[in-house]
């Protein structure tokens, strides 16, 4: 698998398009289980105007890919996808997108998940928010790894 | 023999140092991720700010995240950048 | 809430303009998790060429309307709707869409799930599949009452 | 009094007994699910087999899933049904 299933871009993607493309790939798929992400309005009590995305071009990539590789060990997945977007961002635009089909619905939820959560705290993506109190770097949550590491007790 | 390697700094380090990449001939003394925070903490205030210990820093080598005894070697790409905050 | 964000229809959905119309409903929305469930090939080992689906006008709406209250009493939840299908279906035609939509990621995989884990056991729809050897209801699986038990075991 | 009941079946059940609603008179000892299925069950040949206990059949009341030991008031809507297999 080179980087199959992820991109990282700075235009929007249409999850109707996504989901159904990769429903349609397969007969034996009977699950899609997708997560969108957006940009919210509101972050630690503050209004915030727009958000820049910055990440690591080529880390990116291999991090995103090798989320989805540990996964499929772990479930019987029929696909996998990540859209991650980059750049500028305003409340209610899209931020990422994580799809995943498998012929049954627990794997397609576990999967999911599981790939969000990695994505939290593996994936170098860093935001930078405008809100009324000027620019700010969000700051990393410890709840995020907390998430992440629920995947290790139970392998 | 020059051990020379290539640095990267992201996000809020990025912006702090006012430069994203730079070349570093390693010390011979530098071997480890560990190390070379120190080598660079020594370089001044805002070094030492940013990579004296106080602060969360973490590092990947060629595109892989690393822990602070990863051992780096000549011709690695190696960066810094705070906690990660995607999705 | 009347039967509020539930759907039994034959026609299709478009999966894209739910979760986008669900999404930009608040920008207090953060997370989005849906689950499409589409007709697969093979069921127990046989080829299906089609299925029918029956179900119960007006149980189906209650059941489904009170499946959600029920997920929106223990998670906090913005937003949520199940669309279901009945009829006449073939392999890769959609089944079911269950969306949710939170501030939070989490909530939003557990109450889709929970979802889904409850409209198994508890919404009147019977399957009849055709398959190479003829017309076959198709038998209710001890692993979905499983799966809907699991929510109870932490509440 | 005249307690009069609506049932309906449904899938398998609507199939066997080949048709799906009619209007029951309860006699009167006749008070909840379980002896409701008893007495069905005594109508003959199709309906022993289908609701002498060796069946898995699920019953609502009102549109609402109940247990065997849930009460049948006169004009309910009252149904029968194989376990539920949608999703």
């Amino acid at each position: 698998m080179v980087h199959m299933g992820v991109r990282v871009q700075t235009e929007d993607f249409d999850v109707g398009a996504e989901i159904t493309a990769m429903r349609l790939s397969s007969a034996n798929i009977g699950a899609v289980v997708s997560f969108v992400g957006q940009v919210r309005d509101l972050n630690d009590g503050d209004n915030v105007d727009s958000m820049f995305l910055e990440h690591y071009p080529g880390m990116t990539e291999k991090a995103l890919a090798e989320i989805i590789a540990q996964v499929k060990v772990r479930w019987s997945i029929t696909d996998a996808l990540i859209v991650h977007r980059v750049g500028e961002l305003k409340p209610q635009d899209q931020i990422v997108l994580v799809l995943v089909a498998t012929a049954h619905r627990q794997e397609a939820f576990e999967a999911c998940e599981c790939i969000m959560d990695h994505l939290k705290t593996d994936a170098p993506f860093w935001k930078k928010e405008q809100t009324q109190h000027g620019l700010r770097w969000v700051e990393a949550k410890t709840s995020d790894e907390d998430a992440r590491h629920r995947w290790k007790s139970t392998t | 023999m020059i051990h020379l390697i290539k640095v990267f700094y992201f996000a809020r380090l990025k912006e702090s140092l006012n430069y994203s990449t730079e070349d570093i001939e390693l010390p011979v003394n530098v071997k480890t991720i560990a190390q070379l925070k120190v080598h660079l903490a020594e370089r001044g205030e805002t070094w030492a700010d940013l990579f004296g210990g106080q602060q969360s820093i973490r590092a990947a080598i060629n595109h892989g995240l690393v822990d602070n005894d990863a051992i780096i070697n000549s011709g690695d790409e190696v960066a810094f950048f705070p906690p990660v905050t995607g999705g």
